[in-house]
């Protein structure tokens, strides 16, 4: 049942990867999230990361981020094992940004511009490189407007792309975000997919957690199920075509691979061209 | 969240009224603080881990974690008194007799403290709050001191949010940075407490608040029999202690 | 440097609690009459005190390597006012030792003496006699000086109400009280002093940020 | 381009109503969020409203369940003008639940049992029947088992049925969602609607706000395009089958309706079939 993704990996190097992980919130709760979960997280893909609630994402990209530290297993940067020292949690998380879910945790500061020179100013960099950074953050992010406003003044959106200038203001290499799109609307979802995409081609890995199937469908490299357990990984157009993985992941099928095939099947679609992504790309096809 | 709460809430003895836990590791506890260290304080600890770790089944491990830093305290205070100052031959000098005292008090903290936190392990500060009503408390001053229970683990989960985006930021890695990044964060969680408690008024003001929190509480009966074998364990320490000829 | 379950002598747990019970009930009035007169305050209080105890929850680095946490005594009066700070340094306090084992319940009466009266009022006092003092300078450094002054003298002044209630439990063999005091004094400077400083500097970004927003 | 439902409400009486309802957040917008705004909500039926962010979703929602008082209009209650009086709102508020979209704005109890009971006692209930209503409401809301639990150990999905258990121990007429399917995972999304839809066959009313189009689509009896001002409102089939008004209000189209006409165009789906309202309908077709 398992996908695999042999032949991916040997395309492009692994720029991030976890092996062997195991993690549990002893403090609270005598299970622990999976016990051996691995991933590879290759140059400049988009992966992305669904399954249920509990089933131990948030805690996956964490441990990448070295938000978190393993119970067993190592986290890999470009090749090297991370060391559990201080400077080697620091040499992962300048290279590796985590975004939180809700914009609000990491939104600390009292205006946009203090918040996103936060990162920056704790790297040591000097002011003038400091303000560069933070022009260059919000201007990649679409949000130059927003730098002199308070932050509790911003709208969710606008808060959370103040939380990637700020991510992005420590030039990663490896973007992790967690639920980006959840509560955005619809228009937000597209623009924001736009400005991430726009990293992307930038040289900017992204690993993305979401519930959206269809989302991780259209635009993810490849995508990994995870339920306290790696339940397939492999490219997204394959993985997330399959209903039975994904009803194993307690997840609902996608509607643009099951369009693709009705249609395929009636004949209204080529047996070559792509599945409809959008609810859009369907009603082209009428009209 | 925290770790003495969450093992109290699935404690097997989270339904024991709390009176008879309070008799049960209150009394050991006095027992610890006023018999004779030797045996009194000994046979409080040991009565006292034995219940926690049996039938109470307090984790082990969380035990030990959440007494390692009053230990630390009880330990560092006691090496005060293994020497003397000031006195008339040397500037310091090992106290006379110093040995037996800090053992004494240190051995009386520990078991004063395994009692303590056994009583905490089995049960959760939710089912107290609603006891200080019944001491005579002003309701206000009760309803304020549950609303800061609730609240409490909201802003500690935004606190912990907020450290850990600012680590990932690399916000604790030199002296200067910590100390910024801390008041970052302390002035970040003042504003969001004022914050919980203006959204959490609107809120409440949708569920009929007008200013009263009146819930529902259940008062289960103190059963004697309960308490009576609460006492039991106390009783028996004293009464070992007290007649030491019941010792061979 | 909270005093633990058992740490003194039952006559002593009892005279601190003597000596700290007209302060928090004079807190608790305090707080009860706020709430009585407008039931809204009541929520606010609860964040406060729910703050409060988040405060002393953070980690703060040591010299020592290991960490230590802020007794927010200093921050607390001056964003709250001595008297409410006793009530709710009480409550923070009672959670303290009952949710993380800091302090005890027999301790309880000497930790509050020590942190939610001694503490909060010198801190409040040095708050405002610094802020006199500095009265002709530029607000933000007026500010700055009385806040570090306030934090700062609040977590000494803490450090020395506990040292001197362990000296005066435990006194020296030769020396008696103030040797013992000179004693205790001495092992918790190692790490008090330099943590004092730290939530001088501390509360000064805090008051900062808030007195910005 | 608007529709307009005139024969929908001939068939059932209005419960709840708002009328030329204006407002706006003057401390911290000088711009009202909308100033004419009027919207019936029918007896039994569940009402969908759907808008961008910022549209003022939220902000009817608090003024339908007296949360917010309108700058002008007003609020009808069973066919009467609620009045501006404390006694007026407290009525109001009895009768109409708003579920926020925060669990912990409303959470204020150590225990479940003592958080729900707190809105019946608040009614002057006798404590046997507050008994009564508890442990009704946590049977409706399929959380008995939680019954002792503390809140604060509670997943996110289980607070907001705590939530929802609060409101509905209140015996309310209407109950007000404000985005109930939010931060929740597809599984728990379907057991909550199936959870709300035993509460509307039971007689309760519903308005809920959501982004999801998909899912508005497929259960609310009407929907209502909220954009500063009312786009749209009528016939949930007909209103989120319309592309050109979805746009409009800045939401993308649903699938359902757009792959029910492609199928039925190609010939897939017999002409009276109704659109397919989950992949799972659309895989179904071809198995």
């Amino acid at each position: 049942m398992a996908v695999t993704d042999s032949d991916a990996s040997t395309a492009r190097p692994a720029v991030l990867a976890g092996r062997g992980l195991a993690f549990g919130y002893h403090a609270t709760d005598p299970a622990p999230v999976f016990t051996d979960v691995s991933v590879e997280v290759l140059s400049g893909e988009v992966l992305a990361v669904l399954g249920p609630n509990g089933g131990g994402k948030t805690t996956l990209l964490r441990l990448l981020a070295g938000s978190l530290t393993p119970d067993a297993g190592r986290i890999v940067l470009d090749g090297a094992a991370v060391r559990r020292t201080r400077r080697g949690t620091a040499g992962l998380r300048r290279r590796v940004q985590l975004v939180f879910q809700d914009p609000d945790d990491q939104l600390f500061s009292a205006s946009v511009t203090q918040d996103v020179s936060f990162g920056p100013l704790n790297q040591g960099l000097a002011e003038r490189e400091v303000r560069d950074r933070v022009a260059w953050a919000l201007a990649a992010l679409d949000i130059t407007g927003l730098a002199e406003r308070p932050t509790h003044l911003l709208s969710f959106g606008q808060r959370k792309r103040v939380v990637l200038a700020g991510a992005l203001a420590m030039r990663p290499d490896v973007l992790v975000l967690d639920e980006p799109t959840a509560g955005l609307d619809p228009a937000g979802v597209e623009s924001l997919l736009a400005t991430l995409e726009g990293l992307r081609s930038a040289g900017t890995t992204l690993v993305v957690s979401t519930h959206d199937v269809d989302l991780a469908h259209r635009w993810a490299d490849r995508a990994l199920l995870l339920d306290r357990a790696v339940l397939a990984v492999g490219p997204a157009r394959e993985v997330l075509a399959d209903p039975a993985l994904l009803s194993a992941a307690r997840l609902r099928p996608a509607w643009g691979p099951a369009v693709g095939s009705a249609l395929r099947a009636a004949g209204a679609l080529p047996a070559a061209a792509p599945d409809p992504a959008t609810p859009d790309d369907v009603i082209r096809l009428g009209g | 969240m925290l770790a003495i709460d969450a093992a109290a809430h699935s404690s097997p003895w989270r339904r024991v009224h709390p009176a008879v836990k309070g008799t049960l590791f209150g009394g050991l506890l006095a027992c610890a603080l006023v018999l004779p260290v030797w045996p009194g304080a000994a046979l409080s600890a040991l009565a006292a881990l034995a219940v926690g770790f049996g039938p109470a089944r307090v984790p082990p491990r969380a035990f030990a974690r959440a007494a390692w830093v009053p230990l630390l305290f009880v330990l560092t205070g006691a090496v005060t008194m293994l020497v003397s100052v000031g006195g008339p031959d040397a500037v310091l000098a090992w106290a006379p007799d110093g040995w037996r005292r800090a053992a004494e008090v240190a051995g009386r903290a520990a078991a004063a403290l395994c009692c303590q936190l056994m009583f905490a392990f089995s049960t959760p500060l939710a089912d107290l709050l609603p006891r200080l009503a019944r001491l005579g408390l002003p309701t206000a001053l009760v309803e304020t001191v549950a609303l800061t229970y609730r609240m409490l683990f909201v802003l500690l989960d935004t606190a912990r949010r907020i450290r850990t985006a600012q680590a990932g930021r690399l916000g604790y890695q030199t002296r200067a940075a910590w100390v910024r990044s801390l008041g970052v964060l302390g002035a970040a969680v003042f504003v969001r407490s004022f914050e919980r408690a203006r959204r959490m008024r609107r809120g409440l003001e949708c569920r009929g608040y007008e200013g009263e929190l009146t819930v529902l509480v259940d008062t289960p009966p103190v059963r004697p029999a309960a308490l009576l074998a609460a006492a039991l364990p106390p009783l028996s320490v004293a009464a070992a202690a007290l007649h030491p000829g019941m010792w061979p | 440097m909270h005093i633990a379950e058992g740490f003194l002598p039952p006559v002593h747990a009892v005279a601190w609690t003597v000596a700290a019970a007209p302060f928090v009930l004079h807190g608790a009035r305090s707080v009860t009459l706020a709430v009585r007169a407008d039931p809204d305050a009541k929520l606010l209080l609860g964040a406060s005190g729910a703050f409060c105890f988040v405060l002393s929850a953070l980690k703060i680095p040591s010299v020592t390597g290991s960490c230590s946490h802020p007794t927010g005594a200093g921050l607390g009066a001056i964003l709250f006012r001595p008297p409410v700070m006793a009530a709710l340094g009480t409550v923070t306090l009672l959670f303290q030792a009952l949710l993380l084992a800091h302090g005890g319940l027999t301790t309880l009466g000497a930790n509050v003496f020590s942190m939610a009266v001694v503490g909060p009022w010198v801190g409040y006092g040095g708050y405002r006699l610094v802020r006199r003092l500095t009265a002709r300078l530029p607000e933000t450094t007026a500010l700055g000086f009385a806040v570090f002054a306030g934090a700062a003298l609040a977590s000494l002044s803490t450090y020395s109400v506990t040292s001197l209630q362990l000296a005066l439990a435990f006194p020296d063999a030769g020396s008696g009280v103030l040797g013992a005091f000179a004693k205790f004094g001495a092992i918790f400077s190692i790490t008090q002093i330099p943590l004092a400083v730290i939530e001088g500097l501390v509360t000064v970004v805090i008051v900062r940020l808030l007195s910005t927003v």
